[in-house]
């Protein structure tokens, strides 16, 4: 039953603001226009697009996805167009939907791509903040930046100089401690933390005996890696104090509010566009009823209100 | 033309023979704007295990309903083969390009030539439906007889249709291919489409390419968002990688790199 | 159609021989006397014992488990009655069954229990190999000892000094590299790699506001986990040469054999106990099956076979 | 007593009333050795999403079929509600110690009385069965009437029973734990024996102690294996941590520690 309270779903992430905490997670969400006949892109809280680099990427060798017991591998490789198409391109259209845009974007040899494409960003007003993707498992390197506390604080801080924009740092969950990571970021000067990116994960044709992706191995994503993300997000959100976008397995409102509860500010709606496109509208109408159902006025009053269990 | 997702209502779902299913679902907007190629992305389960939607061609419309027929091989289209008439399924369409076809030939004129492997009759049977005046040839091929489908679909329509199975069931014995060289030493075809397993549709391509015929190939990529946002599903070109799920799934034989 | 030959399956671990590479993983078979009613004990290639402390232990408040996506969370928290009840009441049955036994052990407090426990076990002839599990999510301590390179070298390096026993080090899969870990317990001595253990995970209940397990976070098994622990075996087995048990969500023969091609010697058969206690068993026949279809005449040419992928 | 894993054949399925079903199943050697109190654990799907076995109390046997009653809450006892009989069912058990009681008592003597508390009357009507010379009495609580199970059971087992309601919809308006302690003023039984939620096994082991009887409660815990092997389902005793499972899920009230 729907108590008289109209509750408050905008949060604040930096200088962001979003009307509600429901965005759409890199490399699930193209650059929006394939969903453009699904819905009604304009409720998002926000849209974080495919991730850039400076020159045009082909990709990993497919084939690239494989399905997991409720989740999915992927080796796509970061394809895309290049920062020029991209702005040229696909950027228009994101422009044309007037709601918080993120641009997802990494480097191919060395870190200073990032100050190249924070400058060219840097420059257009329609696009809302920057998030730093430090941690895609499919670039085959030995080490990604967010493995490795030192550069990561080295790339944030070089990054923080060159923008005034809202910086989100990106994070690998392959690490020994996830809050080291994130809290090289927070005294970096990164606005907030997004967690998780896919783990690394490989299958197996058994029948061939061959890798089930061309790139040997990928990021797991979906439902199965849920409470490793949720954890996370309650680790670092307990020990740094910088806002979270909450992600990894999120497919309704009860999973979402997991993230919320466990102290993410955000959440970002993955794997499951794939399956369900409808889910982050679903998402964004369930939060609010469940403000409603509980009596609380302001999303806000959720995040991180994790209570010890009894009975 | 738009994409649509619809909880459309399950007509009837029965077994066409072995491991085929012949599933109707009634969807308006769907059967209006399916071209011959197209392909539907079927969720078939509410939960999320197995995760991902099933790509499934068009095999055919009448009115608002939209037909398609599958192999039961795996978790999903097991699934879908419990699925009952009145029941609703999840189902994203239409999805891709088609064919790149003329629908009226110069009447006498040269015939188009539709070679299937297996279950890739799926679309043919709708591409043939929709080419007038001059009926394309068939040519399906398969392991053995019982997995030959859709031949009286075609002869319905008024097409000839020719047979080859590997262990010469029905028709000539060896593959369709082979089949496909005897009878471009009588005919020499407008356009070929083909669809079928990889390398079937790889020795069409280069049948095609010696003959100096026009090929039109149905691919097929695992998928995981089956709408272009992914880059999942891509197969290499001329032009670099592109998506089967919207750049394709039907593709000229010339863009193609094997 | 079965072909002519009769497969091997005996595979070597150290010093110890296991008539065919199927195990049950610590923690998910109690001591076997749980099972003997449902499966012949007789045919596994080993067992491995709940992990066992010097003193008893309690273990973690209720609720201890709960379901996730095509997976599981524990908090059980190593309860176990302490190495002298367990010498006395447990392995008495264990020993009766005539094979390898190898006893799971831990320290709460100090590496040193390490000491004392391999002292004591190492006096038994029936107890064929000790694992040393450094990696359980369960204790909240801040950080697991296979969490860090050189406390895991340290350790085990101590271990070897006190016993010839086939020594195995059971490592976490949450480490930024697993190799490196892998590599301190070769170099220190270790005659083997048990990986992986469970992953740190936690699912909350959104009604509640309150985590689903007493111990507020626990460790993730069972399918949902497979792509990440194949990976880690592929990862250890290209750069370390000692024997890998390879586990994590297996629960048929296909899964176990996504493990051996990618590099186990062994594998250990964990949560699936719980859903179908003859997992272990059919696996077992469905190994040879796979030898003798594929004409392969002794397991270890399957190990680690795999090849790249192509049309 | 052994414990079996079993393919059971499915004899029927069938709706009770609101969410309450009834499962019968063939298992000659469950049936054989179960006991008042012990359980069943049921794995609903061939797959692993949703993971783990469903623990369900034996409801009855009679020759070789074992009788269950469940209640639909989640995602596997939706998919148990789906089977038909004549399918398989993969069941283990019988599992953990039943309750203690004596079969025989002293006529004239003493009653039991057995306190269930919504669904928990599902062991409840298998150990008044078993209770021979004087019958027990029956204490049902349940949010209201429609929840009400196992009343006709009850009575044609010769047993007198009593009802409580939170809307006052039938019996007692209130707690079964209130009409206890009504009843308690009358008569002095020789003990309890009591199934239900959590909080009202902790207010009849409360009552049962004030009053200085006996009492013997069927407790529930989240299950992964069922057998007493992964230590997940423990509740606190006085002689520490024990096993729902095997050391349980019967335990008399001075053991446990609330
Ligand atoms: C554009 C297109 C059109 C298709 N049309 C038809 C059709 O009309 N009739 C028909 O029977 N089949 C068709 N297929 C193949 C069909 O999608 C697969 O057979 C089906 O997805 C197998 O699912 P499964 O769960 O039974 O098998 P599983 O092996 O359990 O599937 C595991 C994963 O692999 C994917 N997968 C497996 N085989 C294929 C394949 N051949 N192509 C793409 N993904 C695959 C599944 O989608 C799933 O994600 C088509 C595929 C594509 C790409
Ligand atoms: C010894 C014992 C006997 C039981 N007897 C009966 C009975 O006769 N009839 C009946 O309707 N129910 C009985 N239950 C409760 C029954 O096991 C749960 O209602 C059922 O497991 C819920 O599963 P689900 O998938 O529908 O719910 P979900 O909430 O989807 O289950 C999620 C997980 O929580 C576990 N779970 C949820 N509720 C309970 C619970 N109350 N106790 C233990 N595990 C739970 C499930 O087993 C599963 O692992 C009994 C429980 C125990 C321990
Ligand atoms: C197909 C696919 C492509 C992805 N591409 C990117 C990417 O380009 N950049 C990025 O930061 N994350 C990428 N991710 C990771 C997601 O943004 C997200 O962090 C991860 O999938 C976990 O969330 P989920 O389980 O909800 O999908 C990708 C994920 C998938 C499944
Ligand atoms: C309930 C439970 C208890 C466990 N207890 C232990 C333990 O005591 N010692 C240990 O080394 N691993 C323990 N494990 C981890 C398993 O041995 C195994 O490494 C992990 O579950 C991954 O394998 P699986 O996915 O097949 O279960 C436990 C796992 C579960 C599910
Ligand atoms: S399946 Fe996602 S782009 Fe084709
Ligand atoms: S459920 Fe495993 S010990 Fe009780």
């Amino acid at each position: 039953m729907v108590k008289g309270i109209n509750p408050n779903l905008s949060v604040t992430i930096g200088k962001l603001v979003l009307k509600n905490p429901v965005m759409v997670a890199s490399g699930t969400f193209g650059y929006a226009e394939e969903f453009r006949d699904l819905i009604d892109l304009r409720k998002l809280g926000a849209i974080v697009t495919k991730t850039i680099t400076i020159k045009r990427r082909h990709g990993n060798l497919p084939p690239r996805t494989c399905e997991t017991s409720s989740g999915m591998l992927n080796s796509i490789g970061l394809e895309n167009p290049g920062i020029d198409n991209f702005i040229q391109k696909k950027l228009p259209f994101l422009k044309s939907l007037g709601i918080p845009i993120i641009v997802s974007i990494a480097a191919e040899e060395s870190p200073e791509e990032f100050e190249i494409l924070i400058k060219q960003l840097d420059k257009i007003n329609e696009v809302s903040a920057i998030e730093l993707n430090i941690s895609c498992p499919n670039q085959q390197k030995d080490k990604l930046i967010s493995q490795d506390a030192k550069a990561t604080f080295e790339l944030i801080s070089a990054a923080r100089k060159l923008t005034q924009k809202c910086l989100i740092a990106k994070l690998s969950p392959n690490v020994t401690s996830i809050s080291e990571i994130a809290l090289a970021c927070a005294s970096a000067g990164s606005d907030a933390l997004a967690l998780i990116n896919t783990l690394s994960g490989m299958s197996i044709d058994v029948k061939k005996r061959v890798p089930k992706l061309g790139a040997w191995a990928g990021g797991l994503s979906g439902p199965a890696i849920r409470p490793i993300a949720v954890k996370m997000v309650w680790d670092v959100y307990n020990k740094i104090k910088i806002p979270i976008i909450g992600m990894g397995g999120i497919v309704d409102t009860e999973s979402a509010l997991e993230f919320i509860i466990a102290g993410s500010t955000a959440v970002s709606v993955g794997t499951v566009n794939f399956v369900n496109p409808q889910a982050s509208i679903e998402i964004i109408a369930g939060l609010k009823q469940y403000l409603v159902d509980n009596n609380i006025q302001n999303l806000n009053n959720l995040i991180g209100r994790l209570k010890a269990c009894k009975d | 033309m738009k994409i649509v997702q619809v909880k459309a209502k399950i007509i009837s779902n029965k077994k066409l023979s072995g491991h085929y299913w012949h599933l109707e679902f009634v969807s308006g907007e769907i059967a209006k704007s399916a071209l011959p190629g197209q392909f539907v992305d079927l969720r078939v389960i509410n939960g999320f295990e197995p995760l991902l939607r099933r790509p499934i061609s068009i095999h055919g419309v009448s009115g608002d309903k939209v037909k398609i027929i599958y192999e039961v091989l795996g978790k999903g289209t097991q699934i879908l083969s419990t699925k009952k008439g009145g029941q609703a399924l999840d189902v994203i369409g239409p999805l891709g390009n088609g064919f790149a076809y003329k629908p009226t030939l110069k009447s006498g004129g040269a015939k188009n030539i539709l070679i299937a492997g297996g279950i890739g009759v799926a679309p043919l049977v709708f591409l043939a439906e929709k080419i007038k005046t001059v009926k394309p040839l068939i040519l399906i091929g398969a392991r053995t007889k019982g997995q030959i489908l859709c031949t009286q679909e075609f002869k319905a329509l008024g097409c000839k249709v020719e047979l080859a199975t590997d262990d010469g069931s029905a028709g000539l014995k060896g593959r369709v291919t082979d089949l496909l060289k005897n009878v471009l030493e009588q005919v020499k075809p407008s356009r070929l489409f083909s669809c079928g397993p990889h390398p079937m549709l790889k020795t069409v391509s280069q049948i095609a390419l010696e003959n100096k015929i026009k090929a039109q190939l149905s691919l097929e990529e695992h998928m995981a968002c089956g709408i272009g946002a992914c880059l999942g599903c891509v197969v290499l070109t001329k032009s670099g990688y592109q998506r089967v799920c919207k750049d394709g799934p039907v593709f000229s034989n010339e863009e193609l790199i094997w």
